[in-house]
C-alpha cells in the first residue's frame, strides 16, 4: 500500500504528466462543452471566460506585478468600445477590431503605467480608481462616437460560413470559440511571460524593487510594458464582451466591475496560472447561483457573505486550496542537478561582457 | 461675485463630507495600513440604524449618539472577527473582506429597509429659512453642524495621534507590527481601536448627511470615492491633511466644473483625478504624507 | 526574582515542529548562552519564549505560567526579546523608537533612561530625530538593543545581538550586558555566534542541534572543550 | 436538438400570414411552433434586478407582476395555468441577455413580460427576435427601445419621456403666455438623455427659452447643489427636473433651501414618495400621472386600488406597497390584456397570437387615472401611452390635485418611437 | 592593474556626511576587506557603487567604465553584483528562481521574446542548470524549491551570494556575508570566498565585522571611519594600526 503523501521526483515522467494534466483536462473539457451542454450554458461559459480573461490580465499586473489596479474596468471598457465602434460603425472585421482593441488598450495602459513609476501601493490604487470611475463619464461625454448613455448597438460578428456553424445556435457556438481562442491566447501570453526571464523580473520588482534594479531590471520599461500588456489583455476581454452582448452602455463598466475582477483574482488565487480562470468563473456564477437560491435582494447579502467566507476558507484562493489538498497526496522532491560540468562561469562572464558591450556603451 | 461665493460654499459643503469620511479611512489606515472600502457602507448602515431608533421614539441627537457607540463597538467587532484572523500581511484578502462587508451591508440595508429613499430628520431646524447669511449666501444650520463636528473630530484625533502614546503605538504597528508587539504594545487592540474610531466617525457622519442625500443604500457610494481621494491627497496617515484635501477637492472641483465649460458636471470627477495625479506626481505620498522609509 | 523555566516545549511554524521537547532554565541574575549551527532553531526558540509563534509545553516565569500568554503580556511580565536582524520600526524616529520601548512603563524615569542610552550609544543621540530606517546596520542593532532595555526587562532574550556590530562595540556590548546583569540582577538568555565573547560572560550554555537542546554545560568548561571549539568556535 | 427552421409554412393560415406581415414579422425565420396554440401551463419569463445596488429599489416590480399572475390563476377565467419564472439580471444588459437565454432554453417560455431598463430591453430584444418570443411589455421610456419596425416581438408600454415633456411644455405655454425661461436638470444616463432630447425638441419654435441645462451623474448622491446654483443664476422661471430617482428629493430640497421657487415640473420617473419627502419644498410642483398612487388620497381610497392592495397582501405579504409594485402589477395586466385578446382572436394563445394582440392592445387599467389609456395599433400607432394626467402637488395635504388631462393620441409615433 | 577605482567620493544626507572624499582602488582579482565602525559609510559606499545613491561628488570607475554615468539598472551589465546587509531577496521566488533572477543581466530576452517564447527554452534550461550548480556550491541545493523566506538568516545570506554570482560578475560586493553563521561556518564561507577570484575571475570587495574572515582572506584592507579612509594596507598592518584599534577593533583583536 502506498504511503501518502507519495513523493514524486521532479525529473520523472510522472511529474511532467501531472504538471500537464490540468491543461490537458481543460482542453478536453473545452472541446466537449459544445456537445454536452445546453446553449444557454455555453453562452454563460463564454461570459465567464470573458471575466476570466480580464482577470488574467489583472492578475499579471496586480498578482505578479504587485501593482494594484482599481481601474481595470476602464481598460475592459476601452477594449469593448474600440471593437464595438469599429464593428458597428465602421464595419471592420472582427480580427482587426480585436487587434485594434488590444493595441489601443496597450498604448493607454503604458500611459497609465507612467504614474506607476512614481506612485505606489495605495496611492497607485487610487490613481487607477479615479480612471475607473471616470471612464463611464468619458463614454457619455463622447456620445457621438460611443452612443453615450443610450448605448452603442448593433455589434455583431457573423460566424464563418461553414457547416459547423450551421444550426440555430451558430452565433453562440461561434462566440464560444472566439472566446476560447482569445482566452487561450491571453493565458499563453501570461504564462509564457511569467515563466521567463521577464517574468522573474516582474516578480522581483514586486518583491524588492531596489534589488531587482541592481540585478539589471529596467524598472521603467518593465513596469510600463507590464501595465500595457495587462491592459491589452483586459481590452481583448472587453472586445469579446462587446461581441457577446451586442450592446454597450457606460454602466457596464462601472467601478463594481473592477471590484468583481479583483474579487475574482483573489478568490481564484492571485499570482497563479489557474487562479484567474477559476476566480472568473466563480465571480460569474456565484451571483447567478445566489439569486437562484434566494430569489430576491437578499442574494446580495448572501453574495457578500460568500465572498467573506471564501476568503476565510481559502486564504490563498481556490488554487491555494487545491494545492494544499494535493500536497496531502503527492509531494515533489527536488532532484540532484546534472553532474557538475567544468565551471562555466568564466564563459558566462565573457558573454555578459558581450551583452554589456551591446547595451552599456 | 455672489455666484462665486455660492459655488465656493457648495463645494465647501461637499468637501466637508469628503474630509469627514476620509478621516475615518485615516483612522484605520494609520494603525494597520489597510484601506477599508466598506467604510462608507458602514456609515450608511449606521444611518439606517439611527433611523430605526428615531422611529422607535428616540430623539435625534440621542439616536446619533447611540449609533456612534454602536459603530464604535461594531468597528472593533469587525476587526476582531473578520480582519484580525487573516493576519497582518494579507493585503488582498483583507481588501476582499472589506468588499464583502461592503456588498453585504449594501444589500442588507436594502433588504431591511427597502429600496425607497427615506427622509431623515436633521439635528437642528432645517426649514428653508433656517440658515445663517454668509456674504449674502445661505449657510444652513445643518451644514454648520457638520463642519463643526468635523472640526471637533479632527481636533480630538489630531491630539490622540500626536500627543498620546496610543498615537505612537498606532504608527509603530502599521510600520512594523512584529517588532511593536515585541515591545509589549498590544498591537491587536490598537488595531481594533483604529477600526472602532473609524466606524464611530462614520456613524456620526452617516446620520448627518442623510437628511440632504435622503437615506438610501447608495448614499455613501459617491462619497467613499472622494474620501479615498482626500485621504490619498492628504497622505493617508494625516488627519488634518485629509480634511484639508477633502475640502480643497470639494471647492476646486466645483469651481472648475462650473467655470470651465469643457468640464461641466459630468466630468467633475475628472478634475479630482487630475488634481490627484498632479499632486502625486510631485509628491508620491500625498501632500502631508511621509514617504515610507526604505534603506538597503 | 524568579527563574525562567521551559519544560517540554515544542514549537514550529504550522507544518511540523522545529523545536522538540526543549527544556531550559535561566536562573535569576544568570547569563545563559545558546549555541547552535545556522538553522538549528535558535531564533525559533527565542520566538517560542516570547510567544510570537505557536508553542506547547511549559513556559514559566517564577510561578507564573506564560505558555498561554500573549506576546504583549509576556513583555509586561518582564521577558523581552531583541529580535534578530534589527527589527527597528523604520518609519519612526530614533527617539520615538526608544519611547515606544517605554510603552508599558508607567514610571517617571523614562527621560532618565533615554538619556542613559544616548550616553551609552552616542551615535543614536546624534541621530535622534532621524527615521530609524535610515540608520546603518550596526546603528539599528544598537537601537534595537537600547529600545528593548527601555522596557526594563527582568529577563532579556538576545538573538545574536552582535550581528552587524563592530568588534569594539561587540565587546562593549557584552561588557555592558555583564554589568547590567550584575547591577540590576537582569537574567539574560543570549543566542550568539560570536561564541567566545558570549561564553566569557556566561555561567552556562546549551547546545541546540536540529531543534533539540542538550543539557546545559558550564561555560568555562565548554570553552576548553575541543569538540566544541571546532564546531562552534572556529577551531 | 434545438428546433430547426419553421417548415410549418404550409400549415400557415392566411390570417396568420397576414397578421405577421402587418407587423413586419417573417414567420419563415421563426422556430416551429410559433403559431401553435399553447396547451396546459403557460410559462412566462421575466428578468429583473434581484441583486446589485438597484435590486431593492426595483425588485418590487417582480412582486407586482407575480401578484397579477396569481390573480389570473385564481380568477378561474382561464383554462390555462400561468407560471411566472423570474431570473436575476443584476440590472446589467449582458446579464439580462444571458438570463433570458437561460430562460428560453430551460423553460421555453411562451412570452416574456415586464423587462425594465432601457439597456436591458435593448439587450434582450434580439433574443426575442431570434426565438420569436413576445416581450409584453418592455418598460422603457426612451425612444431607442421602442422600435417595432425592427423589433416587432418587443412591445414597449410605459409613459414615454416625450409625452411627459410635451405635457410640461403645453402647460407652461398655457400658464406663461408671454413666454418663459426654462432651466433643465437631468441625469446623465439613458433616461436623462431621452428627456434632454425631448426638451430640446419640444421647446423649439415656442416662446420658451432653454436658458440653462445641467446634468447629475448617476453615481452622484450628494444633493446637486452646484447644479442648482448654476440653474438658479440663469434667472429661469420654470424648472424641468428629470434626475434619477434618488436625486428627486435632494434636488427639490436644494432648490428650496437656496430660496429659489420657479414653476417646477418633475419627471414621472420620480416616485411620488419623493415629493412627500421633499415636503414643503415640493409644494406646487407639477407631476404627470399615468398610474394611480397607492400612497395618497384620493387614490388610496379608490376601490380598485384597495382591491389591488388586498391582492398584494394576500399573495406577496412582504412586498413593498408603492408605485413600483403597482407598476409591476399594471405591466403584467398589459400582458393579460394581450392574453385575453389573443384568446379571442382567431390566432389563439400562440406566440404570434400574443404579439399580434399586444401590438393592437387597447386597454384601460383600473389602476390608471381616468382618461389615460394604453393603445397600440401595429406599426401605425407605436406608442402605447400617449396621454397623461397633469397634477399639482399640495404639500400640506400631500395630495396631487388634478390639473389637466393631456392627450396626444396618435401624435407620438415617430416622436416617442424609433420608427 | 586597478580594477575598481573610487576617487574623492562624497555622499551627504541632509546634514550627515556618510562619505567624505573617499578614494580607494582594488586590483583585479583581489579580495579587498572594508572595515570600519558602525555608521562609517561602508554600506553607503556599496550603494554609491551600485547606483542606489547618487553621490554628491567623486567618481567610481570599473575598468574603463564610468559607473556613475550609468543608470542603476545598467550596473549589472557593467559587471557589478552585490549582496545586501539586511537581505534583499525576492521572497516569493524559490531559491532557484532567485539565483536565476540574479542572472538577469547575463542573458537576453525582453517582453516580446518571452511572450512568443522564441529561443527561450534552451536558454532557460542552461540558466537553471547554472543556478543549480551555484546552489550546490553554497550547499543550498536541498532548498532549491523552497521560497526564499522563512529560512534562517544565515541560509538566506548564503543564497544572496549565490544570486550575486549568477550574473558572472566582474566585481562582487559582499556586505556582511557571515551574518548568522557560527564561527566554524564562517571558516567554511571564508574558504569559499577565498576561492572566488580564481574560480570566477571576480574582484571582491568585502565588508565584514568578523575579523577572522576579513583578516584571513583579504589581500588588502581599507579601514574607514566617519566616511573617510583611516588606513589601508595588508591585514597585518591594519591589525597593528593604532587608530583602527582605537576606533574599531577595541580590545578584541
Ligand atoms: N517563519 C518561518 N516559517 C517557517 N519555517 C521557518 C520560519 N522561520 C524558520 N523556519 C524554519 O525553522 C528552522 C530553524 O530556523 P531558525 O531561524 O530558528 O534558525 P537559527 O538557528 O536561528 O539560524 P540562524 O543562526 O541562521 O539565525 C529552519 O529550518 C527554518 O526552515
Ligand atoms: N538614506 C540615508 N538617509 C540618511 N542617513 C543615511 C542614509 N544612509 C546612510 N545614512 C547614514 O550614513 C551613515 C553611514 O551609514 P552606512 O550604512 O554606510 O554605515 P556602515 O558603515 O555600513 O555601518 P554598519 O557597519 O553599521 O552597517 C550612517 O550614520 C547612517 O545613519
Ligand atoms: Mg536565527
Ligand atoms: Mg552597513
Amino acid at each position: 500500500m502506498a504511503v501518502l503523501p507519495r513523493d514524486i521526483p521532479r525529473d520523472t515522467h510522472l511529474f511532467k504528466a501531472l504538471r500537464l494534466a490540468p491543461a490537458v483536462a481543460t482542453v478536453v473539457v473545452v472541446l466537449l462543452i459544445p456537445y454536452v451542454l445546453p446553449t444557454y450554458r455555453i453562452s454563460q461559459i463564454s461570459g465567464a471566460c470573458v471575466m476570466a480573461l480580464a482577470v488574467v490580465g489583472l492578475n499579471l499586473l496586480t498578482g505578479y506585478g504587485g501593482q494594484i489596479s482599481l481601474g481595470h474596468a476602464a481598460f475592459f471598457g476601452l477594449g469593448a468600445y474600440t471593437t464595438g465602434i469599429l464593428i458597428a460603425t465602421y464595419d471592420v472585421g472582427w480580427i482587426l477590431a480585436f487587434g485594434a482593441s488590444v493595441v489601443v488598450c496597450f498604448v493607454v495602459g503604458v500611459l497609465v503605467g507612467m504614474p506607476a513609476l512614481r506612485v505606489r501601493g495605495m496611492y497607485l490604487a487610487l490613481v487607477t480608481l479615479a480612471l475607473g470611475v471616470l471612464f463611464p463619464s468619458l463614454v457619455r461625454r463622447f456620445s457621438e462616437l460611443t452612443g453615450g448613455s443610450l448605448g452603442l448597438m448593433g455589434i455583431r460578428v457573423d460566424p464563418p460560413d461553414i457547416a459547423y456553424f450551421g444550426g440555430p445556435t451558430a452565433n453562440i457556438l461561434w462566440q464560444y470559440w472566439m472566446t476560447m481562442i482569445c482566452l487561450g491566447l491571453g493565458c499563453l501570453v501570461v504564462w509564457n511571460l511569467v515563466r521567463s526571464r521577464t517574468g522573474r523580473a516582474i516578480v522581483a520588482l514586486r518583491d524588492n524593487e531596489r534589488a531587482a534594479i541592481i540585478m539589471g531590471v529596467n524598472r521603467t520599461l518593465v513596469r510600463t510594458t507590464l501595465f500595457g500588456v495587462s491592459a491589452g489583455i483586459a481590452g481583448l476581454a472587453g472586445a469579446l464582451f462587446a461581441v457577446q452582448t451586442g450592446l454597450l452602455t457606460p454602466e457596464s463598466f462601472s467601478l463594481l466591475v473592477t471590484i468583481y475582477f479583483l474579487v475574482a483574482m483573489v478568490l481564484g488565487g492571485s499570482s497563479t496560472y489557474w487562479g484567474p480562470i477559476l476566480g472568473g468563473f466563480a465571480i460569474y456564477f456565484i451571483p447567478i447561483w445566489s439569486s437562484d437560491v434566494t430569489g430576491g435582494p437578499i442574494s446580495g447579502v448572501l453574495f457578500g457573505a460568500v465572498v467573506i467566507a471564501l476568503v476565510f476558507l481559502m486564504p490563498s484562493g481556490l488554487v491555494g486550496l487545491a494545492k494544499s489538498a494535493a500536497a496531502r497526496f503527492v509531494t515533489f522532491s527536488p532532484v540532484a542537478p546534472a553532474p557538475a560540468e567544468p565551471d562555466p562561469s568564466g564563459e558566462v562572464a565573457a558573454r555578459r561582457r558581450e551583452l554589456a558591450a551591446d547595451r552599456v556603451s | 461675485m455672489d455666484l462665486l461665493i455660492a459655488r465656493v460654499l457648495d463645494g465647501f459643503n461637499n468637501g466637508v463630507i469628503y474630509g469627514f469620511l476620509g478621516l475615518a479611512l485615516v483612522c484605520v489606515y494609520r494603525g494597520t495600513g489597510h484601506l477599508n472600502l466598506a467604510q462608507g457602507e458602514m456609515a450608511m448602515f449606521c444611518a439606517f440604524l439611527a433611523y430605526a431608533f428615531i422611529g422607535a421614539g428616540l430623539p435625534v441627537p440621542l439616536a446619533i449618539l447611540l449609533v456612534v457607540a454602536i459603530g464604535f463597538v461594531g468597528g472593533a467587532t469587525v476587526e476582531r472577527f473578520l480582519i484580525r484572523p487573516l493576519g497582518h500581511d494579507a493585503e488582498y484578502p483583507i481588501l476582499l473582506v472589506t468588499v464583502g462587508i461592503f456588498l453585504a451591508l449594501n444589500a442588507g440595508a436594502g433588504v431591511i429597509w427597502g429600496g425607497d429613499p427615506l427622509v431623515f430628520p436633521t439635528v437642528v431646524p432645517s426649514g428653508p429659512d433656517d440658515y445663517i447669511a454668509v456674504l449674502g449666501q445661505r449657510l444652513h444650520y445643518q451644514k454648520v453642524v457638520i463642519a463643526g463636528l468635523l472640526a471637533a473630530c479632527l481636533a480630538v484625533l489630531y491630539a490622540l495621534f500626536r500627543y498620546t502614546r496610543i498615537g505612537l503605538a498606532m504608527r509603530a504597528s502599521s510600520s512594523n507590527p512584529d517588532s511593536t508587539l515585541l515591545l509589549g504594545v498590544p498591537v491587536h487592540r490598537i488595531n481594533s481601536l483604529g477600526w472602532a474610531i473609524a466606524a464611530g466617525v462614520g456613524a456620526l457622519l452617516g446620520p448627518l448627511v442623510a437628511p440632504s442625500t435622503t437615506l438610501n443604500t447608495m448614499m455613501m457610494l459617491h462619497f467613499i470615492l472622494y474620501a479615498c481621494a482626500a485621504a490619498t491627497l492628504g497622505g493617508f496617515d494625516s488627519p488634518a491633511g485629509t480634511v484639508f484635501a477633502g475640502v480643497m477637492l470639494g471647492v476646486v472641483e466645483n469651481i472648475v466644473a462650473s467655470y470651465v465649460g469643457a468640464v461641466g458636471s459630468d466630468l467633475k470627477q475628472g478634475v479630482t483625478l487630475l488634481i490627484l495625479l498632479a499632486v502625486l506626481m510631485i509628491r508620491p505620498s500625498g501632500l502631508f504624507g511621509s514617504q515610507k522609509v526604505e534603506r538597503i | 526574582m524568579s527563574a525562567l523555566v521551559l519544560e517540554d516545549v515544542c514549537a514550529g511554524y504550522g507544518a511540523g515542529d522545529v523545536l522538540g521537547d526543549v527544556g531550559l532554565r535561566v536562573d535569576p541574575g544568570e547569563i545563559v548562552v545558546i549555541l547552535g549551527a545556522n538553522g538549528a532553531g535558535k531564533t525559533t526558540l527565542m520566538r517560542a519564549i516570547s510567544g510570537t509563534i505557536a508553542r506547547r509545553g511549559t513556559v514559566r516565569l517564577g510561578d507564573r505560567d506564560l505558555v498561554r500568554a500573549k506576546p504583549d503580556q509576556i513583555v509586561r511580565a518582564g521577558v523581552v526579546q531583541v529580535p534578530q536582524g534589527r527589527g527597528t520600526i523604520a518609519d519612526l524616529s530614533v527617539e520615538d523608537n526608544l519611547r515606544l520601548g517605554a510603552y508599558i512603563r508607567r514610571d517617571k524615569e523614562v527621560a532618565k533612561d533615554l538619556a542613559h542610552w544616548y550616553d551609552v550609544y552616542p551615535r543614536l543621540a546624534e541621530r535622534r530625530k532621524q527615521k530609524a530606517g535610515f540608520l546603518s546596520g550596526g546603528e539599528q542593532q544598537m537601537l534595537a538593543i537600547a529600545r528593548t532595555l527601555m522596557t526594563r526587562p527582568r529577563v532579556l532574550l538576545c538573538d545574536e545581538p552582535s550581528l552587524g556590530l563592530s568588534p569594539r562595540l561587540t565587546s562593549e556590548l557584552f561588557a555592558s550586558l555583564a554589568s547590567l546583569n550584575k547591577e540590576l540582577d537582569l537574567s539574560i538568555l543570549v543566542v550568539e555566534q560570536n561564541a567566545m565573547v558570549a561564553l566569557a560572560i556566561a555561567s552556562r550554555a546549551y547546545l541546540l542541534e536540529a531543534g533539540r537542546l542538550a543539557p546545559s554545560r558550564d561555560a568555562a568548561e565548554l570553552m576548553s572543550d575541543d569538540a566544541i571549539k571546532t564546531a562552534y568556535l572556529g577551531g | 436538438g434545438a428546433p430547426g427552421g419553421s417548415g410549418g409554412t404550409s400549415e400557415l393560415s392566411d390570417a396568420e400570414s397576414a397578421a405577421a406581415k402587418n407587423l413586419g414579422i417573417d414567420l419563415d425565420d421563426c422556430p416551429a411552433g410559433v403559431t401553435d396554440e399553447v396547451e396546459g401551463t403557460v410559462k412566462v419569463g421575466q428578468t429583473l434586478p434581484l441583486s446589485g445596488p438597484i435590486a431593492s429599489a426595483l425588485s418590487p416590480i417582480g412582486a407586482g407582476v407575480q401578484v397579477r399572475f396569481e390573480v389570473a390563476n385564481e380568477s378561474g377565467a382561464y383554462e390555462h395555468d400561468f407560471e411566472l419564472v423570474q431570473k436575476d439580471d443584476q440590472f446589467a444588459p449582458d446579464k439580462a441577455l444571458v438570463a433570458s437565454r437561460e430562460l428560453v432554453a430551460k423553460d421555453q417560455p411562451v412570452a416574456f413580460t415586464s423587462q425594465v431598463g432601457t439597456p436591458q430591453v435593448l439587450a434582450v430584444r434580439d433574443v426575442m427576435e431570434e426565438t420569436c418570443t413576445p416581450l409584453i411589455p418592455a418598460v422603457s421610456n426612451g425612444v431607442s427601445a421602442n422600435s417595432p419596425d425592427s423589433h416587432p416581438w418587443t412591445a414597449v408600454v410605459t409613459l414615454p419621456s416625450a409625452v411627459d415633456v410635451r405635457a410640461w411644455k403645453d402647460h407652461v405655454v398655457e400658464t406663461h403666455p408671454d413666454g418663459a425661461k426654462v432651466a433643465f436638470l437631468y441625469s446623465n444616463d439613458a433616461s436623462g438623455e431621452d428627456y434632454r432630447a425631448a426638451v430640446e425638441r419640444e421647446l423649439e419654435g415656442t416662446d420658451l427659452e432653454l436658458v440653462a441645462t445641467e446634468s447629475v451623474e448617476i453615481t452622484e448622491t450628494a444633493a446637486p447643489a452646484s447644479q442648482i446654483t448654476t440653474l438658479r443664476s440663469s434667472g429661469a422661471d420654470v424648472m424641468f427636473l428629470a434626475p434619477q430617482a434618488s436625486q428627486c428629493t435632494p434636488a427639490l430640497t436644494e432648490m428650496a433651501s437656496q430660496g429659489w421657487h420657479p414653476d417646477i415640473y418633475v419627471t414621472a420617473s420620480c416616485p411620488t414618495l419623493a415629493l412627500d419627502q421633499a415636503g414643503q419644498a415640493a409644494d406646487g410642483v407639477y407631476y404627470n400621472r399615468y398610474l394611480k398612487d397607492p400612497l395618497r388620497a384620493p387614490d388610496n381610497n379608490d376601490p380598485d386600488v384597495l382591491a389591488w392592495l388586498d391582492n398584494m397582501k394576500r399573495y406577496e405579504p412582504g412586498a413593498p406597497i408603492n408605485q413600483t409594485s403597482l407598476a409591476g402589477y399594471v405591466d403584467a395586466a398589459v400582458f393579460f390584456a394581450a392574453v385575453d385578446d389573443a384568446l379571442d382572436s382567431e390566432l389563439g394563445l400562440s406566440r404570434l397570437g400574443l404579439i399580434v394582440a399586444a401590438a393592437h392592445v387597447d386597454f384601460q387599467s383600473e389602476l390608471m387615472p381616468d382618461g389615460v389609456k394604453i393603445q397600440l395599433d401595429g406599426l401605425d400607432d407605436q406608442v402605447a401611452i400617449e396621454s397623461t394626467l397633469m397634477a399639482k402637488y399640495d404639500a400640506s395635504t400631500k395630495i396631487l390635485d388634478d390639473v389637466k388631462l393631456y392627450d396626444y393620441q396618435g401624435q407620438m409615433t415617430g416622436v416617442a418611437s424609433h420608427g | 592593474m586597478a580594477d575598481l577605482v573610487v576617487e574623492e567620493l562624497s555622499m551627504r544626507f541632509g546634514g550627515i556626511t556618510a562619505l567624505d572624499s573617499l578614494s580607494m582602488t582594488v586590483e583585479a582579482g583581489q579580495i579587498c576587506g572594508l572595515i570600519g565602525p558602525n555608521g562609517a559609510g561602508k554600506t553607503t559606499l556599496f550603494n554609491c557603487v551600485g547606483r542606489v545613491y547618487q553621490p554628491s561628488a567623486g567618481s567610481v570607475r570599473l575598468g574603463d567604465v564610468d559607473l556613475l554615468a550609468l543608470p542603476a539598472h545598467r550596473i549589472a551589465y557593467a559587471g557589478v553584483a552585490r549582496t545586501f546587509q539586511n537581505l534583499g531577496l525576492f521572497p516569493s521566488l524559490t531559491f532557484l528562481e532567485n539565483v536565476m533572477a540574479g542572472a538577469y543581466s547575463s542573458v537576453g530576452g525582453g517582453f516580446l521574446k518571452s511572450i512568443l517564447r522564441i529561443g527561450i527554452a534552451a536558454q532557460e534550461r542552461e540558466l537553471e542548470a547554472r543556478a543549480h550548480r551555484l546552489l550546490e556550491m553554497l550547499e543550498l541545493d536541498r532548498h532549491a524549491f523552497s521560497l526564499a523566506k522563512d529560512q534562517p538568516f544565515g541560509t538566506l545570506k548564503r543564497l544572496e551570494i549565490a544570486r550575486a554570482l549568477a550574473s558572472g560578475p566582474r566585481l562582487l560586493l559582499l556586505d556582511e556575508p557571515a551574518g548568522g553563521l557560527t564561527d566554524s561556518e564562517v571558516g567554511e564561507l571564508s574558504e569559499l570566498i577565498d576561492s572566488l577570484p580564481e574560480r570566477f575571475g571576480v574582484t571582491v570587495l568585502l565588508v565584514e565585522h568578523r575579523m577572522a574572515m576579513v583578516m584571513g582572506i583579504s589581500d588588502k584592507i581599507v579601514a574607514m571611519s566617519y566616511g573617510r579612509k583611516l588606513a589601508e594596507g595588508s591585514p597585518e598592518e591594519i591589525r597593528q594600526h593604532p587608530e583602527v584599534i582605537a576606533s574599531y577593533l577595541g580590545g578584541a583583536a
